[in-house]
């Protein structure tokens, strides 16, 4: 250690998806101090968008809404939301955080989250938390439960931003919160470990044309069909096509769109595609009975805890069609998606005129890793995953003391093994400051007391 | 009469879309002892848990019902957001009108909202004669039994240890290493698994506070979370001993074994010597095994120069076998024939597979390099018989393109075989009183959040114990067992729920029937009272005694007979 | 001893000598194989499609006369064994199937006959100890490659008859006779069937896997329960010598010969002239004729 | 080893239903339900492993082998696995349904295919397997029981191969395995009585 201070026991955590919630709790429920980091408005990441979850078809929030409140009531984690780790100094028991607010436009400490900003702003704009399948205003949260329940104004958005005119909002607010002047703050942290959880986003498939995906309005990705599907998205988990609105009868859904591709976009496997396309098709089936579901696939991985099973309900139950094989094209014909697949057994090429296409794209780690990655001083692979200090034996820690890993910023995968790593990496952070703050001796234990 | 206010929650479409909820609001508002009646979009919301604070504080409510989903997911969350507000948190009681309501009569809307309806009305009587209680404060032993010496139960300890917490690490067999011990390289790179696990030994011997026990079973686990009671039987060379210890946890990690070949008649049972599964040839592949790393027939000791490797053989066949996929078999088998191909330059392996399972980092690209560089060639098609002729072992495979069946004359055939549970896994969780799944896995809390936690509290999982998975996962679900152990033990005291049993003295006639009734050995005689007395700590409040007791002496705290009755008078009650 | 017994269509006609070595030997057994006063035939193939109930007419009309001569039926050929156990199978288990058939044949049958093969008989009544002392023959010399063909085995849930995948019966059959065992891997693999009738190529290499593969386990003849695989073993094996230089043909016997002649019965009715492949010289040759 | 019909990659037999310039398959997911029905099994739950195929003793003769007959009808292909070899091919030896992972038989699927085939006049692509089973059932309901030689002579009439065989037919003869006179058996009236009663019936 540097200076011959005692190592700080608090620790600060990248990323609020359910990696950094669930490191938080374990860490705060054991007694330690934690800054929870998180870009978002708002805490509770990629699993605040699913609908349901496989292979129970939990719905989402409803396992995440105990997790992020009480994340969001615990005494010993400071929440700050809508900010970033712009810089890091010192190493493990002494390092220095920069961390960097963006301006809300709305001052929290007054706010009670009432919601008539939200209800009286007359400005739309596509909503980024539900993939472009709704609208949110121009002052927003993510959801109606998000923790905290704060809005912010999206600056790009906002008219009077833009053009000078409305501050409608102001005018409503019954606790005068509005505070267009405000401007980013930076805060310094004093911590003595680091979690980085910044999870995952979705490969744009604009680049892979020959999907149709952005030219083709009926052609949407795994994460906006989750929205769909999802009963507070914005269709309430009624099933619409995003051109007409209507109820799609034959959907077709294309996996490993841009995984397992060497050549033309990412070679490895990103995991859960197999497992969440199945739980599309069958909530597209629960909710449209008559509809036809076909998924083209190459292999289909279902190798978790009751996966498998899942997959066979499927097909049994739910009468999924999988069709083994890639798919060539899709491109619109009238009012229809046309679908140039193939099928391995017969070795024949296989038209299906569809009315709607999800893809399941590629996962890659949130574009803001790699600037952490330097940051940190830790290595990354040749798409911007982190590595851990060895694959196999030390799947949470990195080449740098004191500095943890947790969940899809290393590599694509499920919720459980997300909230595994989560705690691993806990456990870590609580073998150094139990080791610092000498907190058995406090509890009359003694070191190595016979353990017989 | 209290003052009961109640919440209903819409849950989404869960409960709002098969239960009309204003009209179960109206309906209840004017119940007697109902001073407040609402329903909310999401009562586990931050906005409905400050909707029942701020209702307790306007309307000084006694009690609070909530109707949601059901106990077992938030009956915590609204007990501690009443306790903000200053009411004792055993005055507010769980409706479960989803799982019990909303979600099995999604046919019929009417007959679920009169249900909801009668439901909500019995558990506002059971609010109504709730007492406010006190939660039991108990000791906490902080020392942690982890049973299992492979990788997962080494990595446990040494986490928990480093912490600064005593650990009892018990192995079943003579050594540590479990089967990582057995592996020869590891995917993807190829590491030695000896190297892997010489670091997590060494880490084990150097730490003074894990005590190892090899040929050490657990004979029997007493007592509850904190205040663990182990039975140890450890039997060095023949004689039998046993030992008692106290600990606060215990971290399960027991591994797995291999389906045996005898199971698979049509790969013939495990009669033909060149036939073999997974972990025999892994054995043949690592330097220390018993061919010193050379690739040799069973049979006559020659390099084989076609290798057939047959994938799910067992796993993935709810008809004969195991319906559950084993995980790890697309990976090992993969690393096996690249082994094969640089140790027997000319050969050629043959992968029979359904699909490749190739999902974590480096994965794919492992598997591919498998095909390219070390050209093994992967034929889409399961393997339906293995015979032996002319010392030669003759595959029947087919192949998905042309559909047509395929044979390979091999030889030296290699199993995936199926993983299953370690032996003796479904007694260790019946002594552990832990529940197992329909194959002998260990069961997980819950299988999305809670993946390391047992439904027994202070009970761990890690490994392959819990389900088939490989080491990296293996090694996180360990540290994160560490973690839950570490989190309980950074508490001073254990708290325990007081909604347990209790013995009215005055009506005990001291007959004993109570006694033998108690599942969980609660329950004595007083030395000299001549009455029943209950151990607080172990009673879990399952109401056995209360049936057996001949004179009602025994009752449940907020579940007396009182209770009871008024709350089927509700029920009964005509609409 | 006496057991209701069903010769069935062929051991009436071409496979007369099955069924006159069945009924010898098994009477030299004390076992009165008891033909039933009035069958008909079997049926050949169980229907795989459940909706055609005709079909069951046929074998169960046997059964109802089995039931009225006692509650075994022995059967002597494995087709027959098949159907009839199967059909016997449905009227048990499938109420619905059972009151259309009955209602059908005019009979009210419901299951209650065992259909047992005479490898059973052998095995439960008689017992392989008891046979081995009854043996009069030393076929210490002989090595019999057992067949099973299709029929006595699969589906192995409704036949449940040995270890599907690793039979046991006709193996302890052999050595209870004092034989021994050729070991070969295609005991359960099918003879063909009727596809002779319009692909004789596809048959003739199907039975050449089984030939060659016992010729190959060294051994000097092949025994089965079934006519149709008797026949299409036995009846291609002068082409396939032709065809495939280097393999010597093989007899192909009945269960019931072969236990007729380790009784040390006089073999002139058990027709082994009429075989495509000749048995004698080889049963000659070990001095068991 | 007998001839087999290679499937080239691209698909060249295309359906006559809907003919696309490139062999296309149009899939027609409802002829799927109606062969789960009539074969009373859930083919839905073939994941296309193809244990089937390796084990099935006449696959290699087979144009398409058990799995692919699945997978045709799984795509909706009525026409193409109608007139296929591959389901007269089938002689019901159930190794396929012994082995499925799944406890699918494909034995009854071609089983209930054939029915299907007849039912509406497809010519099975194997003509003699017909006129075979069609002359045995006739010599049961004229005797009662099998007689090998009235069976075959008709079946060699029908069948149209006349000579192959034919020193088949004498040589089975002369070595008396086949009688001359059939055997008329007792219940015969019986029997005729039920062959009408079905011909009313199921047609």
């Amino acid at each position: 250690m540097s200076e011959d201070k005692a190592p700080i026991t608090r620790v600060l955590i990248i990323g609020a998806g359910i990696a950094g919630i669930q490191a938080a709790l374990d860490i705060a429920n054991s007694g330690y101090e934690v800054v929870l980091v998180e870009r978002e408005p708002s805490i509770g990441g990629r699993m605040l968008q699913l609908s349901e979850t496989f292979p129970t078809l939990d719905c989402a929030q409803c396992i995440l809404t105990p997790r992020t409140v009480e994340a969001g009531h615990h005494e010993r984690i400071r929440l700050m939301t809508f900010s970033e780790v712009t810089g890091i100094t010192g190493d493990i028991g002494h390092f220095t955080a920069t961390v960097q607010r963006k301006p809300a436009s709305v001052n929290w400490d007054v706010c009670t989250g009432c919601g008539l900003c939200q209800e009286k702003c007359p400005t739309k704009v596509t909503s980024p938390f539900d993939r472009g399948m709704g609208k949110r205003k121009a002052i927003y949260t993510l959801s109606p439960q998000a923790v905290p329940n704060k809005p912010v104004i999206d600056r790009e958005a906002c008219t009077w931003f833009t053009r000078g005119k409305c501050r409608l909002c102001e005018k409503v607010c019954p606790v005068h919160a509005i505070d267009y002047e405000q401007q980013a703050s930076t805060t310094q942290v004093e911590v003595g470990a680091v979690i980085i959880a910044t999870g995952y986003t979705l490969y744009g498939l604009e680049n892979l044309g020959e999907y149709g995906y952005g030219q083709v309005p009926d052609v949407v990705d795994g994460l906006a069909f989750e929205r769909l599907l999802s009963a507070s998205g914005p269709t309430a988990g009624k099933v619409r096509r995003p051109s007409d609105g209507k109820e799609p009868k034959q959907v077709v859904f294309i996996q490993c769109a841009g995984s397992r591709a060497p050549e033309t976009a990412m070679p490895y496997c990103s995991k859960i595609c197999c497992m969440y396309t199945a739980k599309h098709a069958m909530l597209y089936k629960h909710r449209v009975h008559d509809g036809t579901a076909y998924i083209f696939y190459i292999d289909v991985r279902a190798a978790g805890k009751r996966y498998e099973e899942f997959y066979h309900r499927a097909t049994e139950e739910d009468r999924v069609l999988y069709v083994r094989g890639k798919v060539a094209r899709v491109f619109r014909e009238g009012d229809q998606v046309v679908v140039w697949g193939s099928d391995t057994l017969s070795g024949a090429s296989v038209e299906i005129a569809a009315d709607m296409v999800v893809l399941a794209p590629a996962m890659i780690p949130h574009p803001e890793t790699l600037r952490l990655a330097e940051m940190f001083g830790i290595p990354a692979n040749e798409y911007g995953f982190l590595l851990p200090a060895e694959d196999n034996i030390l799947p949470v820690e990195t080449v740098r003391p004191g500095v943890f890993v947790a969940g899809a910023v290393t590599s694509p995968k499920d919720i459980p093994e997300t909230v595994a790593q989560a705690s691993a990496a806990a456990a870590k952070v609580l073998a150094l400051f139990a080791q610092w703050s000498g907190v058995p001796e406090a509890m009359g234990i003694s070191v190595g007391a016979d353990a017989s | 009469m209290k003052r009961i206010g109640v919440f209903i929650c819409h849950c989404g479409i869960n409960i709002a879309g098969t239960v009309d909820v204003k009209r179960v609001a109206e309906a209840i508002r004017d119940y007697p002892g109902v001073v407040l009646a609402t329903d909310y979009m999401y009562m586990c919301s931050d906005p409905g848990q400050s909707l029942i604070r701020q209702s307790i504080k306007d309307e000084h409510l006694e009690g609070v019902v909530v109707a949601a989903c059901s106990p077992a997911m938030h009956e915590t969350t609204f007990r501690k957001a009443s306790a903000q507000a200053g009411l004792n948190p055993y005055q507010t009681e769980i409706a479960n009108i989803r799982e019990q309501v909303s979600w099995v009569h999604q046919q019929d809307k009417e007959a679920a909202t009169q249900k909801a309806i009668e439901h909500i009305k019995t558990i506002v009587e059971k609010v109504r004669y709730n007492e406010s209680l006190i939660p039991l404060a108990l000791s906490l032993v902080k020392k942690t039994l982890v049973i299992g010496g492979g990788i997962a139960g080494l990595q446990a300890a040494i986490d928990i240890a480093s912490a600064g917490y005593p650990v009892v690490l018990v192995e079943r067999s003579n050594r540590l290493g479990g089967h990582v011990a057995q592996l020869s390289g590891v995917y993807v790179n190829f590491d030695a698994a000896r190297d892997l696990l010489q670091s997590k030994l060494r880490a084990v011997q150097e730490n003074p506070r894990i005590k190892v026990f090899l040929q050490t079973e657990v004979e029997e686990l007493g007592g509850y979370v904190g205040n663990f009671t182990a039975r140890l039987k450890h039997t060095a060379d023949g004689q039998i001993t046993y030992s008692e210890q106290a600990f606060g946890a215990v971290v399960v990690a027991t591994g797995h074994s291999l389906r045996p070949l005898a199971m698979f008649g049509e790969y013939g049972g495990g009669r033909y010597p060149d036939i073999i599964d997974a972990l025999t040839f892994e054995r043949m592949l690592a330097p220390d095994g018993p061919t010193g790393g050379q690739i040799r027939r069973p049979s006559d000791g020659q390099v084989p120069r076609q290798v057939v490797f047959v994938q799910c053989a067992g796993s993935r066949d709810p008809e004969h076998h195991m319906p559950y996929c084993s995980k790890i078999c697309c990976m090992y088998t993969a690393k096996q024939a690249a082994l094969y191909r640089q140790r027997v330059p000319d050969g050629q392996a043959y992968v029979f597979y359904i699909d490749i399972r190739s999902q974590g980092r480096d994965y794919e690209e492992f598997v591919q390099s498998a095909m390219t560089q070390h050209d093994v060639l992967y034929i889409r098609g399961k393997v339906a018989r293995l015979y032996e002729e002319d010392g030669k072992v003759i595959a029947w495979g087919a192949d998905t393109l042309t559909g047509k069946p395929i044979e390979v004359e091999a030889d030296l055939v290699v199993l995936a075989t199926a993983i299953m549970p370690a032996e003796g896994a479904v007694e260790l969780a019946q002594r552990l009183r832990i529940a197992t799944d329909e194959h002998g896995f260990f069961s997980e809390a819950h299988p999305k959040l809670r993946p390391v936690e047992s439904l027994t509290a202070g009970i761990y999982l890690a490994g392959t114990a819990q389900a088939p998975k490989d080491i990296p996962e293996t090694v996180a679900q360990a540290s994160a067992a560490a973690a839950k152990v570490l989190s309980l033990f950074s508490q001073r005291q254990l708290v325990a729920e007081p909604t347990i049993a209790y013995v009215d003295e005055e009506l005990c006639s001291g007959c004993g029937l109570c006694i033998p009734a108690c599942p969980y050995q609660a329950r004595e005689m007083h030395p000299w009272k001549h009455k029943a007395v209950v151990h607080e700590a172990l009673c879990q409040g399952c109401g056995a005694c209360v049936v057996a007791c001949p004179n009602k002496a025994c009752k449940l705290r907020n579940l007396t007979p009182g209770h009871v009755l008024a709350m089927m008078d509700a029920y009964l009650a005509e609409v | 001893m006496r057991i209701p017994y069903y010769p069935g269509c062929t051991l009436n006609t071409k496979a007369k000598g099955f069924d006159r070595a069945a009924r010898q030997s098994f009477a030299a057994l004390g076992i009165e194989l008891a033909e039933l006063a009035s069958w008909n035939c079997c049926g050949a193939t169980f229907p795989l499609s459940r909706d055609n109930l005709l079909d069951l007419a046929g074998p169960v009309r046997n059964l109802v006369s089995a039931a009225a001569e006692g509650d075994k039926l022995a059967v002597a050929c494995s087709t027959c064994f098949n159907v009839l156990k199967r059909s016997n199978l449905v009227m048990r288990n499938e109420e619905d199937k059972r009151e259309k058939i009955n209602f059908f044949i005019e009979a009210d049958y419901a299951g209650q006959v065992e259909v047992v093969h005479l490898l059973e008989v052998l095995r439960d009544e008689v017992g392989w100890d008891t046979l081995a002392k009854a043996v009069k023959k030393d076929l210490s010399a002989l090595a019999v490659a057992p067949y099973y063909g299709c029929m006595f085995l699969r589906p192995p849930r409704e036949m449940g008859f040995d270890n599907h995948e690793n039979p046991q019966i006709l193996e302890n059959f052999i050595r209870a006779l004092g034989a021994q065992v050729a070991d070969y891997p295609h005991r359960a693999e099918c003879c063909g069937n009727y596809i002779a009738a319009f692909d004789l190529d596809t048959t003739q290499e199907m039975s050449y896997l089984i030939l060659a593969s016992a010729r190959k386990a060294s051994a000097d003849l092949i025994v089965t329960s079934c006519p149709l695989c008797q026949f299409n073993l036995d009846r291609w094996q002068q082409d396939l010598a032709m065809k495939h230089g280097g393999f010597r043909p093989i007899p192909v016997l009945y269960d019931s010969q072969l236990l007729a002649i380790a009784l040390g019965l006089d073999v002139t009715p058990f027709d082994l002239d009429r075989h495509y492949v000749d048995p004698r010289p080889v049963l000659a040759e070990k001095g068991l004729i | 080893m007998a001839t087999q019909a290679t499937v080239s990659v691209a698909h060249t037999a295309t359906s006559s239903a809907t003919p696309a310039a490139r062999g296309t398959l149009r899939v027609d997911p409802t002829f799927l339900r109606t062969v789960e029905t009539l074969s009373h099994e859930n083919i839905r739950l073939c994941y296309y492993c193809l244990k089937c195929t390796a084990g099935c003793p006449t696959a290699y003769a087979m144009d398409y082998g058990p799995a692919h007959i699945l997978k045709l009808v799984q795509l909706g292909q009525k026409d193409e696995v109608l007139r296929s070899k591959a389901i007269w091919l089938c002689v019901g030896c159930e190794t396929c349904w012994t082995r499925c992972p799944n406890g699918i038989s494909a034995g009854h699927v071609m089983d209930a295919l054939k029915q299907m085939a007849l039912r509406e006049g497809y010519a099975p692509a194997e003509r003699r397997v017909l006129v075979l089973h069609r002359q045995f059932l006739t010599s049961i309901r004229l005797f009662g029981r099998v007689h090998e030689l009235s069976m075959l002579a008709l079946y060699k009439l029908l069948s149209g191969d006349l000579f192959t065989d034919l020193d088949l037919g004498a040589r089975m003869f002369l070595r008396g395995k086949i009688p001359i006179l059939p055997e008329r058996i007792r219940g015969r009236a019986k029997i005729q009585q039920l062959f009408k009663r079905q011909a009313r019936g199921q047609g």
